[in-house]
């Protein structure tokens, strides 16, 4: 009798508080958006279960002890993140950056979302209840980077507990990607600007391609050294793909190794969607100002596209400037469906490859100069 | 507040400036380098990256082998 | 000459104590087994090994510093059993059992081998020399869930000292269902009722397949959130597998994490058989009640068959029963087997899919109870 | 000692007992569930998900193309 | 303003050290000898990797907090090295040094440059500045073992400040066996030696390889304790390959597992190297002894093979007691090489395969004496 | 320094003396064990270690099929 009740007192049931029901829907509804929609599934599937199973009572399967308390420290040591972008280098084929360096100039304009939803953070503490630090602000600021990894490792420096919020809004406004970016592209552009057709990039040689990585490790040394874990990581990667003699260490890294590592990061990222962590205004904040964040990073490529279009002698389709902000690949194809809207026969999907990749590396940038003057 | 919003400003002016010195020298670098590479290495062009894989080169002569029989089983006499 | 002597006395013949020469020969007979008679040789070729380099004189290979120490750390914080369920989770097809819900009763029932031998552990207290408390009894029992990773995440948290000689007779026991079962079954079921065909399975849609981990997830939650880490990892593991997008980490979790997986935890579980924690008349016990468990989950589930065959309105098979003990897929396969014997057309092998997947639920919740009332 | 084996035996009426609660309880569950899934998101029977993936597909287009091959290859004109 | 001398004075360029800049341009160094010279690219690539990142002012990337900070526990704890050995037992194939024993003892006599250098390193305490402990002198001498994971096992035991230097000098002169080993070879042996034509060889049975690997742990265990860590994971590799039984774990542990570790290990050895450890006159001596000791470990295994070829019924060619210092499979193939340029029809690849695994063992046990008789 | 030194002799003669000792040792256990195995378990030489895994079976029906469609290919009549 005793043990019934005290069995009683174990369940779910009894123990249940509303926010962690709550979060344990929210949970749910990642889980549904990463397999009936599609949204960003490999990190958002994890990140989904990571959440219930960190919210159930009792179990404390995320406190001291359990599994996700555990696997929360690859991601506290930044290791989780540096290994994957260690592997996203290795998928990273920088061959049309290099054909047209010039490209890597909107990666770096569409950066520009992430500094001005920095600002946006501040100027929220207007509203009454919420209370963003600069670090915070930073932390949710590099949602604007639209990348996964290097958002995982600065919020996990800065601002631990809004981790869990700026990683879901980091990972499904990237599967929004194709809904977000179009419109502010059709409004910034005319129709004769996306018809601008590209010439044909020039192969870039195996040499190239390894010297690249080095270089840009080297350059981020001698400037921005807080960068360096980054695009260390990113440029080892890449190196070790590029280079052709350790194959086999390159495709552990791309596939096993980046695989083992996503399905713990996102566990361990889930295991901060605790209901008084997330159920807070400030989140609703977070997924405001990430929207805001790609819609201006966007805006800004783009522009900076005109502008460089209109002084370069080899003619810019402004669309590949949306590509800046990151979101490998998807904002490389949107780049590319909207050049094919306006005329069938433009393909520019390896044009934007080049902005793309650079703005992994612009975000990767502007994480380290957060990361080394805000302390 | 306000002293948080100036940090803010100048974090972003710092930031977008540090950005873009950062990029622009990056595309300098790859203009030399790339001049100096193919000056002082010329190779034929990197096809051996874009290359399949030794499983892909599997896969090719599979799909090769494939597409053989197909033609093969389809004309058959 | 000083170091003449000091290099014998450093040797393992200097040092051997009969105890761990014993404990090495334990360790080249599980190798025998694995290799020899293809006893599970996944888990007892690692264990056996561990065993074997855990007694060595000297080394110190599972003391402080050693390897072994280390990659016991995977077992103390449960990682490694959870890692091998999520894996076992992404393998197993619930699609049987869905087809046919009624044979999880089949795997409720074969349950009764824990709870039965979990209560001979305390009987055998009369014994002199034996002293099992509760938590030794209740990891006793879990043996006859017949799932190792079951068996080992229970022994860990209830028993550590017994993990040794409980995990090597569960999986010992595991490889031996093909001998265990059979007499037992043919004593329970007339001819008749071995002859008995069953109706083919309807086909189970894709959805089904992705909801019912959810389902089973949440269904834990509510009741017994205790075993919402077994549970929970293996619903994880399943899920990927079943909602088909995120087919890369399905993939590296039933093959490349769960290989790394099996061989530390196979090594680490080996270190738990010391002399002083194996040759002990505990582990005849743990042996007699293991064979017995896994005899009496079999009867359990085949007289349960038996009770829903009258009730049923389509026929069940008792065979089948005796796949509800768990021990995928060996257990299902005997049923099979004999079902041929008796009626060649009779192809039982999914319809005892269905009570054999049921059964690693079953072990799961009767784990989750286990964890849950024995503090 | 006496304590002990009431305690277990209470333990094994309740583990069972929950045992089969969260059975049956699931088998309910299953039912109403396949109900509702086969209602509103009737499906062509889950063929996709026992279809080879991508590599087995590959064995498969190998098999044909070797059974392909071979059969011509005996059959050679 | 005050916030552009903060970044200017966190840049790399404020922050280099002379002796960071300098390890900076060994780490490049090694990446040009792995890339462009093919010097063991598996290994020296990620060390050289390493270099560069621990080297990186401000960033602390190799300390405290830092990716290489953590990752250098596996190497601390000596799971890394021994995770390889286990990855490389089961690539190893020992059927060639089954059917001819007796080349055992050639990879027994090419240890001798490991003992030898070792004196070496104390003789060279005569140079004012250096001084190696008996410690330092005996990591140091392991690099003429020729097999990178006993050495990096050793010399974290024994001397860790050296590691860096020691993995670095074994990797190079493993790459430089091509160069180093045939002028001693054709130094020792006359034309008409290097003519001799051997016996083919008897194929070996499954069960002597399945029963070798067993039996050389055994033997280690009983004579030397200390080298079961290193010889008992080589011969856990071995035996699941040799097995047939657990295919899927064996076919782990040589790819993904060893990828995953190589790439981790690489990492963390190039984390020591750092400046006030490398830049050092014992630097200089730790090259020069290196490459002593490969050479009279080459000589060593030659004459031995001489001797041997004296007394022995059935002829063999000195030319492969060189491939007794391990360095698989590159010493085997230069004694094919230079076996080939006297006759085009012998083919000593396969003869040489035996004294080159009984290299391995050699160093092991050689390892194991260093580790058991130096406190 | 001496004494040092003196101690790495000894370490050298005892180290190098076990080395021989063991693989001596381990040369005789061989020749014992392999003549117990051929004596107790005869088989059919190893041929089986050295074939090919499942994978590389696969690749040698590929290159089965790849050389007859390819010769059936060369010989179309
Ligand atoms: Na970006
Ligand atoms: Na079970
Ligand atoms: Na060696």
């Amino acid at each position: 009798m005793e043990n019934l009740v005290s069995l009683w007192q174990s369940t779910g049931l009894y123990n249940f508080t509303g926010g962690q029901a709550l979060m344990m829907l929210v949970g749910f509804l990642l889980l549904y958006l990463a397999i009936k929609k599609g949204f960003e599934p490999l990190l958002l599937l994890p990140i989904g279960f990571g959440a219930i199973l960190s919210n159930i009572p009792v179990a404390g399967i995320a406190e001291e002890g359990g599994l996700l308390y555990y696997l929360y420290f690859g991601i506290k040591a930044g290791i989780f993140p540096l290994l994957i972008f260690m592997g996203v280098g290795a998928m990273t084929d920088f061959g049309p950056m290099l054909a047209n360096p010039k490209t890597l100039l909107l990666g770096a304009a569409a950066q520009f979302g992430i500094f001005a939803s920095l600002i946006g953070a501040l100027a929220l503490n207007v509203v009454p209840g919420l209370e963003f630090t600069l670090k915070d602000a930073a932390a949710i600021g590099i949602i604007g980077g639209a990348d996964g990894p290097t958002a995982i490792y600065v919020a996990s420096k800065l601002s631990p507990d809004l981790l869990g919020a700026i990683a879901v809004a980091a990972y499904s406004y990237m599967a929004l990607v194709p809904l977000i970016q179009p419109p502010i592209m059709r409004a910034l552009t005319t129709e004769a600007e996306r018809k601008i057709e590209m010439q044909q990039m020039r192969s870039v040689s195996k040499a190239e391609k390894i010297v690249f990585p080095l270089m840009l490790l080297l350059l981020s040394i001698l400037l921005l050294p807080s960068a360096t874990p980054l695009i260390g990581m990113f440029a080892l990667g890449n190196l070790m793909n590029a280079c052709g003699v350790v194959e086999r260490l390159s495709q552990t890294a791309q596939n096993e190794l980046i695989n083992i590592v996503t399905i713990f990061l996102g566990l361990s990222v889930g295991s901060k969607l605790s209901a008084n962590a997330f159920l807070q205004i400030e989140t609703l904040g977070i997924l405001a100002l990430g929207a805001c964040a790609f819609a201006i990073g966007t805006a800004a490529g783009v522009i900076m596209a005109k502008i460089m279009n209109r002084f370069s002698d080899t003619p810019i389709n402004p669309l590949i400037g949306a590509a800046g902000v990151s979101a490998v690949p998807m904002a490389a194809r949107v780049a590319n469906k909207l050049g094919l809207e306006s005329n069938p026969h433009n393909f520019l999907l390896m044009h934007a490859m080049g902005p793309n990749v650079a703005g992994v590396i612009g975000s990767a940038v502007a994480a380290g100069v957060l990361l080394s003057l805000i302390k | 507040m306000a002293e948080l919003m100036s940090s803010g400003i100048e974090l972003m002016f710092l930031g977008m400036g540090i950005v873009f010195l950062f990029l622009t020298m990056l595309v300098f670098a790859i203009n030399l380098m790339s001049a100096l590479v193919q000056r002082f290495f010329p190779e034929t062009p990197a096809a051996s990256l874009s290359t399949p894989t030794g499983v892909s080169s599997l896969d090719k002569s599979t799909v090769a082998a494939i597409m053989a029989a197909v033609h093969q089983y389809r004309n058959k006499p």
